[in-house]
């Protein structure tokens, strides 16, 4: 019983992380209808920065603040000067990915040349502690980042419900040619969507440094698998989805790599691509996705 | 000269291609002009061209100001507002938002105020404020669309084609509330259509396209009672 | 044979002479290296004889001028395993202090290295480039064993040595079939037999849980365990695997944990382990704990800080962060010759550098004891090495090869403790040699 | 209604013969090129480079077929390589096969397979089906490693070389390359009739618009999932090839990096043109090798870097560019003889914007 409450925690902790990467791939997706490649590459990007910054001596509450700032500048001026210029995803799709697929690449080079392929500590967001309640110890990391997802959640949907910038976001990621005959700054929108991403992928990476306290050029691109697969279960569209779609996905591959013997650890993956087939052979378009509508 | 929207040598296409080859035309303040033609002729173009989905050249000016190549968020702010083809709304929001999204631009607190007025005009709106708009049917989200395009307040609304792929009847219920907001706020129209009988029952003066060159123009009752005119789009 | 012999006598006797200036000047540097030039050929010294009929397109001098000796490498230097190129800094500097010194035999030492990004296919078309374009002498310190495999059928063939691997699969101990490889350090196999050994002197009847990376690399620890814990009290309670792109060991080592087991053997690598040192600690389990000698450098080990006090692990290279070594002079001479050569301060202190450097020097001395250098020769001394210790092997510690009977080239180890900052070592050097073999999963 | 529109383009050939002559000519020179590089160029370009390039375009060929002309992203190609690839390293390597008749079951193997991926792929869309591809792409060297009895594993699988027959005369390395060139031919020879056929306008329809091919009586999901059989074996039989050239398997061969490398090929060659995927294929082993050694770091930001700016460039990929340049200068000698827009082109426009 301890066991299984244990592998609870850790599923849903790991869950966690993959939610809050695919949150920003969610971001993304949601303003412009397409899905890059490059997150993780960005966010590995954002969390050296932020161990840059912590190195440098800065708390590492205001690293994070700080790179998240840095990484909102860059994700706009990726959107202007690298995603504009090739078309919208209607029409030029295919391109879209593959200068994500380049971005992908690059960042990560671009990492291992300034900062070495090397591993570097990361330090413990919330400190090294544990709580235990009955049987169970979780860890002040498990928590803080249970805590942060909840509160991004909340102030993301509080963005997208309640406000004009939100609304506009929204709008812009249904029908752009529209939004724009309503006076809405289409360009704008797509580079807020973007920055926006790219500040959830800083606090993302830096979730996922500090639960390892470690960080080097690899961690994310192993990452990006289960954060496409929460993106995939919970519905492209949708942040609820994605955070959810990651403690599914957290979850199945702890509990399928722990009891279920002829997975095992190391073809877990494969029981949580399974749980995602299935879920999209009844609701092609995820858990908490909206249907397509489709236009002749 | 107090035209509200005067054209002059308007030019404008796809890339490479020139669809629009010289028009001159004008709207009047109050006014509701019916632009007619054939397919491919350049109208939607037209449209297009006016609230700066394409590059086009000539001379624009709306109520003294030169229009000519702005972009689309910029012209709606002079007091355009653009119902392009295919009704659209933004499918994936609701119907309030919608016309929330409509007003984005605007920075006064009677927006409230405007979206109940507009629930009053179509009440079948109304009944559906919390539905996503691309889940309704074409004449409710073509009612919705000239809704939100009126929620700018704009002064002159650019309207493409709203009977396409509509029945006859809720065709013939648009139009009927085209011409009431006409009336009642004043709003300058300028519709394209190719159900040219029922455009020019409520337009006041109308213009024919013919490969991109206005090919005749007048009062609606003149063209309507024209022999060619009646022959190539009047159907009778 | 004789034909061709005689096609290349002019050159055997230049070399030959060269060989026994090299070997005269550098004859006291290398006392301990035993019998040096035998018989010319094709008998060295140790007897072992690697034959050449069967040879597509033999060419014995290939990549020998005068003056120099090109080899070719390939490893990673971008990508996921780039920190890998760090070695090549320590052999490249080693070559260069040799070569400011005359060279060996005369022949400066050149190696040109190309990226294959831990790619098998990259690595064989590195090789077939650096063989057939630059016309290299032979392949040296080839990274990784899938890359090992995909040239080794090649290399063979043609009777190209592929020297000293930077790999520890226990596959290359098959001199039988694969005369033309040799690999050089410690295998996974022997690690595991070691550690096995240490536990039969400590806690005779351990219980052992095994997180082993899901690939060769971690087969080669869990077999050689297995092999050498037959017969005693020490028994397996647990076996857990990763995949090297899962991103977290956490659910493996909470199974571990509540196992039963109170010893961890951490067959992973590269960040997984520190990662499953840090894994280990938060779970609240406190078992002994052996990791992999491949994370051993302070730049791995050192990550997991505070969960990696009193962790074991293998050594057989003077660690040269280590202050305890500032005396010693193998060390200074690595420090001050290295950064003299192009080696920073940051490099003077890296443990691969360090084994690169190593490597440099085991490449020298085995040149310069080969009677001659073509590759039938160098091959051939490269079997049958002995008493060699070149570079920062351990006190104690020392190369020997003998063919078939002696197919291991790094066999002895000693236990080493990790208190925080550097590697204290337990007990005495163990020697595995010529026992490698009896470990190793047959496979492959 | 019908699809059957008249092809256009033979006609104006025979009704051309200076422009016949012109691409007799090309076509010649193109094939003697061809035929000659094995004898120009020392075995390690042949083996290392143009053979993969070989294996590489006949995979993104079958790729443009499901992505390029049927409009269905996948991002899990190297898995089909990689079944492909391991169907001919067993059946010759354990069991004795030769070479050659391990392609017909790789084919087989992997059109069955295709077939089942494509499956879902009948209710699965756009955006998720490109991720349940992604998954088969990271799930087969895991499933691989789970088999290594059979397959090897990580360690890998060494197989009997592919040797030239002696009445060729040829070098080894010389042999592969003929052996695959030729089944490249065959392939593209295949899927540019597949693509002009009724078959291949029905492909194509359904990618522009599911609906109206619908109308027009297309039948959706026999061609889609048609589509992604043939796809997957093509990449197969690539995947086959690949161990003809390179007689070793292991599990890291086939991951995620050669699902995107293909994908890349495809979109950098031009997507949805016959060509494309072998011009692709081209540059993704090409231009590494292109780049300043002195920084291996370097290397990759530059490849990816050259990546985003051909997309930016010539989003339709290479030919696309070509396209773009050709039509600059038709137009521009077009202009001198007769001004305004052609009919076609308009209608073209239009249609797309």
């Amino acid at each position: 019983m301890d066991l299984f409450l244990d592998r609870v925690v850790i599923g849903l902790e790991q869950g966690a992380i993959y939610g809050s990467v695919a949150l920003a791939l969610v971001l993304i997706y949601r303003s412009t209808g397409f899905v890059n490649f490059a997150q993780g590459e960005m966010a590995l990007f954002s969390t050296f920065l932020t161990w840059q910054f912590w190195e440098w001596g800065v708390p590492i509450a205001a690293a994070i603040a700080a790179s998240m700032g840095v990484s909102f500048l860059a994700g706009a001026v990726i959107e202007r000067v690298l995603i504009r210029p090739v078309g919208d995803v209607e029409h030029n799709a295919l391109a879209l990915v593959i200068v994500t697929v380049g971005m992908l690449l690059a960042l990560n080079a671009l990492v291992g040349w300034i900062w070495g392929t090397e591993g570097r500590r990361f330090p413990k967001i919330f400190g090294a502690g544990t709580v235990d309640i009955g049987s169970v110890s979780i860890s002040y990391q498990a928590l803080g980042t249970f805590a942060v997802l909840a509160v991004l959640l909340g102030l993301l949907y509080l963005l997208f419900q309640r406000t004009k910038l939100g609304l506009a976001v929204r709008a812009v990621a249904s029908n752009a040619e529209s939004s724009s005959l309503a006076g809405i700054r289409v360009g704008r929108i797509l580079m807020f969507g973007w920055g926006l991403a790219a500040a959830v992928g800083a606090l993302a990476g830096a979730l996922y440094a500090s639960e390892l306290s470690l960080l080097d050029s690899n961690i994310f691109f192993q990452l990006l698998i289960y954060a496409f697969a929460a993106a995939t279960l919970g519905g492209f569209d949708s942040p609820v989805g994605a955070v959810v779609g990651g403690l599914v996905v957290g979850l199945v591959t702890v509990l399928a790599g722990g009891y279920v013997g002829f997975l095992g650890e190391d073809l877990k993956l494969v029981a949580a691509f399974a749980v995602i087939l299935v879920v999209l052979l009844v609701r092609p378009q995820g858990l908490f996705g909206r249907k397509q509508v489709s236009r002749v | 000269m107090s035209h509200l929207l005067e054209a002059r040598a308007l030019t404008g296409g796809y890339g490479p291609v020139q669809v629009l080859r010289g028009l001159d035309f004008h709207v009047d303040a109050g006014e509701v002009v019916v632009i007619l033609g054939a397919n491919g002729a350049g109208k939607t173009t037209t449209l297009r061209a006016l609230s700066g989905m394409i590059p086009a050249r000539g001379e624009v000016v709306f109520d003294g100001r030169s229009i000519i190549g702005r972009r689309p968020e910029a012209i709606v702010r002079f007091g355009i507002a653009h119902v392009p083809q295919g009704r659209g709304t933004i499918a994936d929001l609701t119907v309030e938002e919608n016309l929330r999204v409509g007003a984005i631009i605007r920075r006064d607190r009677e927006v409230g105020a405007d979206i109940d007025r507009w629930y009053e005009m179509f009440p079948r709106l109304a009944e559906r404020r919390d539905q996503a708009a691309g889940s309704m049917s074409g004449g409710e989200q073509q009612m919705l669309a000239i809704a939100r395009a009126l929620m700018c307040r704009p002064r002159l609304l650019l309207l493409d084609e709203p009977s396409l792929g509509l029945a006859p009847l809720v065709t013939r219920e648009v139009f009927e509330r085209l011409a009431h907001v006409n009336r009642e706020l004043g709003t300058t129209v300028l519709v394209v259509e190719q159900n040219a009988n029922l455009a020019l029952e409520i337009a006041d003066r109308g213009y024919v396209l013919e490969a991109g060159l206005i090919a005749a123009s007048g009062r609606a009752d003149e063209l309507a009672s024209d022999e060619s005119v009646r022959k190539a789009y009047l159907g009778y | 044979m004789r034909r061709r012999r005689r096609q290349w006598s002019v050159v055997t006797v230049l070399v030959l002479m060269l060989g026994m200036l090299g070997a005269a000047c550098g004859s006291d540097k290398d006392s301990s290296g035993g019998e040096g030039g035998g018989s010319g050929g094709t008998a060295p010294s140790g007897g072992v004889t690697i034959s050449t009929d069967d040879c597509t397109d033999y060419q014995p001098t290939k990549g020998v001028t005068d003056t120099k000796i090109t080899f070719g490498s390939s490893f990673p230097q971008s990508g996921t395993y780039a920190a890998f190129a760090e070695i090549s800094k320590g052999y490249q500097a080693y070559f260069k202090y040799i070569n400011a010194q005359g060279g060996v035999k005369g022949h400066q030492i050149e190696v040109v290295t190309k990226d294959d990004q831990y790619d098998s296919g990259k690595t064989k078309a590195n090789t077939q480039e650096l063989v057939q374009q630059n016309g290299v002498f032979a392949m040296f310190n080839v990274v990784g064993t899938p890359n090992n495999l995909a040239i080794r059928d090649d290399l063979g063939d043609e009777c190209i040595p592929n020297l000293y691997l930077a790999t520890g699969s226990q596959l290359w101990g098959d001199f039988k079939n694969y005369p033309w490889l040799i690999g050089s350090i410690p295998s996974y196999a022997t690690e595991s037999a070691i550690f096995a050994d240490y536990l039969k002197a400590n806690k005779p009847d351990a219980k052992v849980a095994i997180l082993a990376q899901n690939d060769d690399f971690g087969e080669g620890y869990t077999v050689g365990f297995k092999k050498a814990i037959e017969g005693t009290g020490i028994t397996i309670v647990d076996e857990q695997k990763y995949n090297t792109t899962d991103p977290d060991v956490k659910s493996q080592i909470t199974t571990m944990s509540q196992s039963g087991a109170d010893t961890a053997l951490l067959a992973a690598t590269a960040l997984k382990c520190p990662q499953s040192l840090n894994a280990v600690k938060e779970s609240g389990w406190k078992p002994t704990t052996y990791i992999s000698a491949t994370c051993t450098s302070n730049t791995v080990v050192g990550l997991a800080k505070d969960a990696n006090v009193g962790v074991l692990s293998s050594i057989y290279l003077k660690d040269p962060s280590d202050p305890e070594w500032a005396n010693d002079a193998a060390m200074q001479e690595f420090q001050t010759l290295g950064k003299q050569y192009g080696l920073s301060d940051a490099d003077a202190q890296n443990g691969l550098v360090g084994y690169g450097w190593t490597m440099g020097a085991l490449l020298a001395d085995t040149l310069d004891k080969a009677p001659e250098l073509t590759r039938q020769s160098v091959m051939q001394t490269a079997w049958s090495l002995s008493n060699l210790t070149p570079g920062l092997l351990l006190p104690g510690i020392s190369i020997n090869t003998a063919g078939s009977d002696d197919p291991y080239v790094i066999e002895q180890m000693q236990i080493g403790q990790y208190n925080g900052n550097f590697w204290d070592l337990q007990g005495q050097v163990v020697s595995f040699e010529g026992k490698t073999r009896d470990y190793a999963s047959t496979t492959g | 209604m019908t699809l059957d529109v008249t092809p256009v383009e033979p006609r104006g050939f025979l009704r051309d013969p200076k422009r016949l002559a012109v691409r007799v000519v090309i076509t010649l020179a193109v094939g003697a090129l061809l035929l000659a590089l094995p004898h120009i160029y020392p075995r390690f370009r042949v083996e290392g480079q143009f053979n993969v390039i070989i294996t590489y375009a006949i995979a993104a060929l079958g790729l443009n077929l499901l992505t390029g002309y049927n409009g269905q992203i996948s991002v899990g190609h190297g898995a089909f390589f990689g079944v492909g690839a391991y169907t001919t390293a067993i059946l010759v390597g354990d069991h004795g096969w030769p070479h050659f008749a391990t392609l017909a079951v790789a084919a087989a193997l992997t059109f069955v397979l295709g077939v089942l991926v494509g499956l879902p792929a009948l209710r699965i869309q756009g955006l998720y089906l490109a991720l349940v591809t992604l998954a088969l792409a990271a799930a087969f060297p895991l499933v691989v490693t789970r088999f290594s009895s059979v397959t090897g594993g990580t360690q890998g699988m060494r197989v009997s070389r592919f040797r030239a027959p002696d009445w060729t005369g040829l070098k080894d390395y010389q042999w592969k390359y003929y052996v695959l060139l030729a089944v490249a031919v065959v392939a593209f020879v295949l899927v540019r009739n597949l693509v002009k056929s009724r078959v291949g306008r029905a492909i194509i329809a359904t990618r522009d618009n599911e609906t109206a091919a619908q109308v027009l009586g297309v039948d959706l999901s026999r061609y889609k999932v048609l589509t992604f059989g043939i796809s997957a074996t093509l990449a197969g039989v690539a995947g086959a090839l690949s161990v003809f050239n390179e007689p070793f398997v292991n599990a890291e061969k086939y991951n995620i990096n050669l699902s995107i490398t293909l994908l890349v090929a495809v979109v950098v060659g031009g997507a949805a043109t016959i060509f494309g995927p072998a011009w692709g294929a081209f540059f993704v082993v090409m231009i590494p090798t292109w780049l300043p050694n002195r920084y291996p770091q370097l290397s990759p930001v530059l490849f990816g870097g050259s990546l985003i700016v051909l997309m930016i460039l010539a989003p339709g990929g290479f030919l696309g560019l070509v396209r773009q340049a050709s039509g600059w200068v038709r137009r521009r000698s077009g202009r001198r003889s007769s001004a305004g827009p052609s009919p076609g082109e308009g209608h073209d426009a239009l249609a797309s914007a």
